[in-house]
């Protein structure tokens, strides 16, 4: 086929030094990032010395911060993110339509992995690998945090290092999770279901990705710098009166929030302007529709965050005051804008859930999604209204109380749209002969958990009760019910449903299931504690607490522990039988219609030998039409 | 299956957004920026607004030079015009000798805003640990709209490059999508002008 | 192969534990814990414990606490107590540590001591004018609070004021925090950063039995 | 299809035992935070009535959820391996979306109307610093709760402006909680009086309450103010008769006398000195 041949151009034999140098990126960017940090730290403790924090045995906040700075560049410079734009600068050749095979990892065997591709579904994979690495470190901070509370006095940490893992739980749970769904299966298969063969800017789309490690060790980075004592909310003026630990954080988020900007602007630009032809927006898959409210959010959300993090940096290397009151700032206004992005942030980590869920679930239903239009209606209300509720975080703060009553009326409008996603899920389970597959029953325990997680933001929401529940306990088991037990069940779900096409292998056992109904029973046995932990007077990040909450710390802590080893134990499963056994999986295994499953696996390097042609929703299980016209090449489709 | 879909659409090698892609995105980078922009100002109106202890604009703390602050209007300006004949040239798509000088006058233009910028920052002469938070937030102001004048003067270097040594001649889009960029900024950095040196 | 998944699973935990571990022993250095020099001399049938510890500007190369803060002010030999429940507390501190003056003037009192009463330099003293405060040594559970006078500025080198008094700690054993409030951390925001928020440093634990 | 009209039966029952039961045992059950003060009672009367409309739908729901995913389990009759093919329904998706919006909306004019009757506070309260006269019943008793790094302190402008380290209040007496801070972001917390307000430095937060119960309470700190956040409790808040208060306050001025004469007079806030980067 000439489609074939003009899309994958022949590989010369003899590569050119740029590629042999990007065959070592990862090393290079290693050695990119501490030459970086050096020079950075040398220059910083030389530029600024009246920084306050000064600490003459670790160096001063200036000389961290740019070293961390240099590091970040060093690092993408190693990987080979200044290739490409230097060469523009200096009005070299465009790459060659080899070049752009090579770093779409044409050819490129496991090595691809490791090193800087623009082939979305190799950063899908790098996404999801990288996600779950850092998650299970986040969980391990969890699992010091409960056992620390099984005592109401300090045991097995003290204050100081309670502190700091509290701060690096949370702050790198928000990381990852902002990326969790997104990451892996946005950026592999949005391309698919939109049928083309690449994302808009494929080198801004590896930038992202390849923005996460750094940010990630920066922040864990802190360690070693004392710490930071303020949570992943990093209020001022304590952020001010922080030490060097507190330049991790800063620097962590402001390359998140870079990540999460870009990502956004990259999606909405290949989701609005490279869909295939026959593919209006009334036709998009939902998850792409959930990903593109997302992008939206993210893109125009982050800048927010970048505002308050640069006003931040600004006071921690020339002692501006923006948020010390006796310097003219205030602490409020720290607090709005960095609530101005972390509202948003929330539905950040969500809507790609909700998007995935309503996405595998007409498959296990064998039906239709029901009511399509108003579901995707549905998301973006709750996009569009999670921009003026931020000051519901705000509520005994002191600030405008006359306002209080427009963010609670706003707040609880979200469980509106919210709503209409259940309804869809109901609609679409609505006298099905449901396939209790895997997935499916991480999707039952996902409408389970985040009902609980809507029905107590709504005591959250209300302002007389929000005087209780505030900042408690209760606000954290809300959370954790609607990021944990919604976005990590769906992004299980997603891993065990989408694996086969990914890696062309399953880890989809027995065992699976025990791991399933452990982990839905110990995740609930700990945040129903804690939720009771809250009512009953528990404030957040205490090392310390009444002794009559003891009992229940004690069950939520066993059963965090518990929650813990069957995390673990999913872990465990997905390395063994997808790494060391590579149980191989059929080639659609859930019988789907969508078109990401009637490519071939492995996806070929620019996933179609022809851009489908769309002609409707992938959902008509009542007719087993695909989707998609593939062409000629068009794969039997298997079980309809 | 039959080449042609049921949608009536002949079946395509890839869907190239192309042109439309860039100036696209390069709108959603301005609606991006501003949120930037909305952030700066809000804090900007809530110090202002707030004034503890005194300490927004405490006495000895200047204006940045007016006729400094002008000059640094005027470069963006001039490149902001030299740009507009540079797409419409390309658009009639001209010889290209016309086009490389408007785009060596757009670049020099541009240059000289940053300088100017840079020298403008200098001569605030604040010691932002006692200037109180109007200083700050005018320096955290003028730094954003120095490093985005960076930015998009880096593009417009790159496109005059390529055009220069005939590797990547300048497309409409392109030209497009640059005046857009310089023209938001323009306008932002007036408006930031009006703000610092007016709302003290 | 069952069985060979749980190997997995063990590893994994093993593997955890083995980081949690090391991570918790970088995180959580305890500072040297000195315990009270007892006395055979009793009050109200209280045995009368002995302490004595030096504030200065900075601790020196010696450093404790999290890392080698040279230029931290602090206490030494360090922060971590250790009494016997029910004992009487005699506590001697050499006060070797510059004037900052008290954010709230209120702790300038004496307070939960006995009688509540210091002596400095053999002057019994029921309240210190706040701004002449150096450090105060604080139990807030215990509601033990003392002002310690700091060096004039014009005072010749190694100057010293000498703070005694005694206070009686519970009979049930307990841990208690207690920390200086005098915003004596020069360089941090409101002088409440680094040393006043390092244990070792201005902030440690009064471990009771 | 009789398997399934029964299924449906069963479930609508058991919902209907279930959310009447759960209510039910929700009126009787104790709501925290108590009934120690006029604000706590109508914060906990607020969350049970919060509870009450929310136990039912959210029951409902969740039994909608069992139904459609379990009775086909039930009843698998051959006509319906993969039901009709449904692909929307716009009367259901209209009643579904306007009931869900009177619930919220009907739930929010509630908190509007609870929030107008009881100001509850947690402002910026705007009159002046002057001292107020010893309150009475018919003027609030106002407590000045002083947050630094780490511990409360409390002052009574009524009584001379004397400072203590422990909250003593009278009982009975309608009491002006002014809230402010030292340094940085703390936040009060009297748990049994269902009183939380941030402490920001340079901002006076005002909240009211009337403790109706005396007794031995905690106040702890509920922001993450720094390495003794965890510690920043005190479990000896008591509320006492007005008789024992007056004792008690008396007391305190004699402690109190020493330090009076540095005490700075009264204020709705304090300008956290000395100087803005330590000394």
């Amino acid at each position: 086929m000439d489609a074939v041949t003009t899309a994958r151009p022949p590989m010369s034999t003899r590569p050119t030094l740029a590629r042999r140098l990007n065959e070592w990126g990862l090393l290079l960017a290693v050695i990119g990032a501490v030459i970086g940090f050096l020079i950075g730290y040398f220059i910083g403790n030389l530029a600024i010395a009246n920084s306050f924090n000064e600490d003459n045995s670790l160096g001063s906040d200036p000389g961290i911060l740019l070293g961390f700075a240099l590091s970040a560049l060093g690092f993408l410079a190693g990987m080979g993110f200044l290739n490409y734009p230097i060469g523009r600068l200096l009005g070299a050749k465009r790459p060659s339509e080899e070049d752009n095979a090579y770093m779409h990892g044409e050819g490129g065997g496991l090595g691809r992995y490791f090193r800087m591709t623009t082939d979305h579904k190799v950063i899908g994979l790098q996404y999801l690998v990288m996600i779950l690495a850092f998650l299970f470190i986040g969980g391990l901070g969890a699992m010091f945090i409960r056992t620390e509370l099984l005592t109401p006095t300090p045991s097995v940490a003290n204050a100081q290092s309670y502190l700091t893992l509290v701060g690096l739980h949370s702050t790198l749970m928000i990381f990852m999770a902002s990326a969790a769904i997104i990451g892996p299966f946005g950026n592999y298969f949005v391309p698919i279901m939109i049928g083309t063969r690449n994302m808009a800017f494929p080198r801004l789309e590896a930038l992202t990705f390849w923005l996460l490690p750094p940010a990630g060790l920066i922040l864990l980075s802190t360690v070693f710098l004392g710490g930071f004592t303020t949570g992943w909310t990093g209020y001022a003026p304590l952020a001010d009166q922080n030490m060097l630990g507190m330049d991790s954080y800063l620097m962590g988020f402001a390359l998140i929030g870079l990540s999460i900007g870009l990502s956004g602007l990259n999606m909405i630009a290949t989701i609005l302007t490279k869909r295939a032809p026959g593919m209006p927006l009334s036709r998009m898959p939902i998850f792409v529709w959930s990903v593109l409210v997302t992008s939206f959010l993210g893109a125009l959300a982050s800048p927010a965050l970048i505002a308050a993090v640069l006003m931040e940096l600004f006071s921690r290397t020339y002692q501006t005051t923006f948020f010390v009151p006796a310097g003219g700032g205030s602490p409020y206004l720290w607090e709005n804008l960095f609530w101005f992005f972390g509202h948003p942030e929330v539905y950040i980590f969500i809507l790609p859930a909700f998007g995935l869920v309503m996405e595998m679930l007409p498959v296990f239903t064998r039906r239709p999604l029901w009511g399509y239009r108003v579901g995707v209606g549905g998301m973006v209300g709750v996009g569009l209204l999670s921009f003026v509720v931020w000051q519901h975080h705000l509520f005994v703060s002191g600030l405008a109380p006359s306002l209080r009553p427009f963010y609670m009326f706003s707040t609880e409008m979200i469980s509106v749209p919210t709503g209409i996603i259940y309804l869809v899920s109901l609609g679409t389970l609505w006298r099905a002969r449901t396939r209790f597959s895997v997935p499916m029953l991480f999707m039952c325990a996902f409408f389970f958990n985040f009902l609980i997680g809507g029905f107590t933001g709504v005591f959250l929401s209300d302002v007389p009760s929000d005087f209780t529940l505030h900042a408690s306990y209760f606000v954290q088991a809300h959370f954790h019910y609607t990021i944990m037990g919604g976005e990590v069940f769906a992004l299980m779900a997603a891993i065990v449903y989408y694996l086969p096409k990914m890696t062309g292998r399953t880890m989809d056992t027995k065992l699976l299931r025990f791991q399933f109904w452990a982990v839905f029973v110990t995740f609930n046995g700990t945040f129903v504690s804690l939720l009771a932990v809250g009512i009953l007077g528990m404030p957040r990040r205490v090392i310390s607490y009444a002794a009559y909450l003891q009992p229940l710390n004690i069950s939520a802590s066993v059963f965090a522990l518990a929650l813990g080893l069957s995390m673990a134990l999913f872990l465990g499963i997905l390395i063994w039988e997808v790494v060391i056994k590579q149980r191989v999986a059929a080639a659609n295994p859930w019988e789907s219609l969508g078109v990401e499953w009637q490519v071939p696996t492995p996806v070929p390097t620019f996933n179609f030998d022809r851009v489908p042609v769309s002609w409707s929703l992938p959902y008509d299980y009542d007719t087993g039409r695909p989707a998609a016209d593939f062409g000629p090449a068009v794969p039997a489709l298997s079980g309809a | 299956m039959s080449d042609v879909s049921p949608t009536g659409l002949t079946a395509v090698d890839d869907v190239e957004g192309g042109g439309h892609t860039l100036v696209f995105s390069s709108r959603l980078v301005m609606a991006a920026n501003t949120s930037l922009q909305l952030s700066l100002l809000f804090a900007f109106l809530y110090l202002r607004a707030n004034n503890f202890g005194a300490m927004w604009h405490p006495s000895g703390v200047g204006t940045p030079p007016q006729v400094l602050a002008l000059v640094s209007l005027a470069f963006p300006l001039i490149a902001l015009v030299a740009l507009w004949a540079v797409r419409s040239a390309v658009s009639k798509s001209r010889e290209s000798g016309a086009l490389s000088g408007l785009l060596g006058l757009a670049l020099l233009a541009a240059i000289l805003t940053g300088a100017v910028r840079i020298l403008l920052m200098y001569q605030f002469n604040w010691t932002l640990d006692s200037a109180g938070t109007y200083a700050d937030i005018a320096t955290l102001w003028y730094a954003v709209m120095l490093a985005e004048f960076i930015g998009v003067g880096l593009w417009l270097l790159s496109l005059t490059m390529g055009h220069v040594r005939g590797t990547d001649r300048l497309s409409t889009s392109h030209a497009r999508a640059i005046l857009e960029q310089w023209t938001y900024i323009t306008g932002v950095s007036i408006a930031v002008y009006l703000l610092v040196q007016y709302v003290t | 192969m069952r069985s060979r998944i749980w190997y997995l699973v063990a590893g994994v935990v093993v593997a955890g534990v083995a980081v949690g571990f090391f991570v918790t022993q970088y995180l959580n250095p305890v500072p040297p814990q000195i315990a009270a020099t007892t006395t055979s001399t009793t009050v109200q049938g209280r045995p009368v414990v002995d302490f004595s510890l030096t504030t200065v500007a900075a601790v020196g190369t010696a450093g404790q606490g999290n890392g080698q803060h040279t230029n931290w002010v602090g206490y030494l030999p360090t922060t971590y107590l250790k009494v016997p429940a029910g004992a009487m507390v005699h506590m001697t501190i050499d006060q070797q540590d510059g004037q900052t003056g008290l954010r709230n003037e209120y702790l300038g009192l004496v307070r939960g001591t006995v009688n509540n009463q210091m002596t400095v330099d053999g002057k019994v003293m029921s309240a210190l004018d706040p701004s002449l405060a150096a450090h105060t040594f604080t139990i807030p559970d215990l509601g033990v609070s003392v002002p310690l006078e700091g060096v004039a500025d014009n005072a010749p080198a190694n100057a010293q004021i000498v703070v005694e008094f005694n206070f009686v700690v519970p009979d049930k054993p307990g841990l208690y925090r207690w920390q200086c409030f005098v915003p004596c951390a020069a360089g941090t925001l409101y002088g409440n950063g680094g040393p006043m928020q390092s244990l070792g440093y201005m902030a440690g634990e009064l471990q009771v039995g | 299809m009789r398997n399934r009209s029964t299924a449906i039966r069963i479930v609508v029952i058991a919902w209907i035992v279930a959310a009447v039961g759960g209510d039910v045992a929700l009126a009787f059950g104790p709501i925290p935070p108590g009934q120690a003060s006029d604000l706590a009672s109508s914060e906990s009367l607020t969350i049970l009535l919060l509870a009450e409309i929310a136990w039912p739908v959210f029951s409902a729901v969740l039994a909608a959820l069992f139904f459609t995913i379990v009775v086909n389990r039930l009843a698998p009759s051959s006509e319906e391996v993969s039901g009709a093919a449904l692909r929307g329904n716009t009367r259901v998706q209209t009643i579904w979306i306007v009931t869900t919006l009177v619930v919220v909306l009907s739930l929010a004019v509630y908190g509007t109307v609870a929030l107008a009757v009881d100001q509850p506070g947690d402002g910026i309260s705007t009159d002046s610093a002057a001292l107020p006269m010893p309150g009475s019943a018919s003027q609030p008793l106002e407590v000045q709760v002083i947050a630094q790094q780490w511990w409360f302190t409390y002052r009574y402008p009524s009584y001379g402006g004397v400072e203590t380290a422990q909250l003593v209040l009278p009982v009975n007496q309608k009491i002006e909680f002014h809230v402010t801070s030292l340094d940085v972001i703390h936040s009060f917390w009297f748990y049994a009086l269902g009183v939380k307000a941030d402490a920001v430095p340079l901002n006076d937060n005002v909240v009211t309450a009337t403790p109706t119960q005396t007794g031995t309470y905690r106040v702890q700190c509920s922001e993450l103010c720094g390495l003794w956040h965890g510690n920043m409790s005190d479990d000896t808040a008591r509320v006492v008769s007005s008789s024992d208060f007056t004792t008690w306050i008396q007391q305190q001025q004699t402690l109190d006398a020493p330090i009076m004469k540095y005490l700075p007079p009264y204020s709705h806030t304090y300008e956290p000195s000395p100087t803005v980067y330590g000394s």
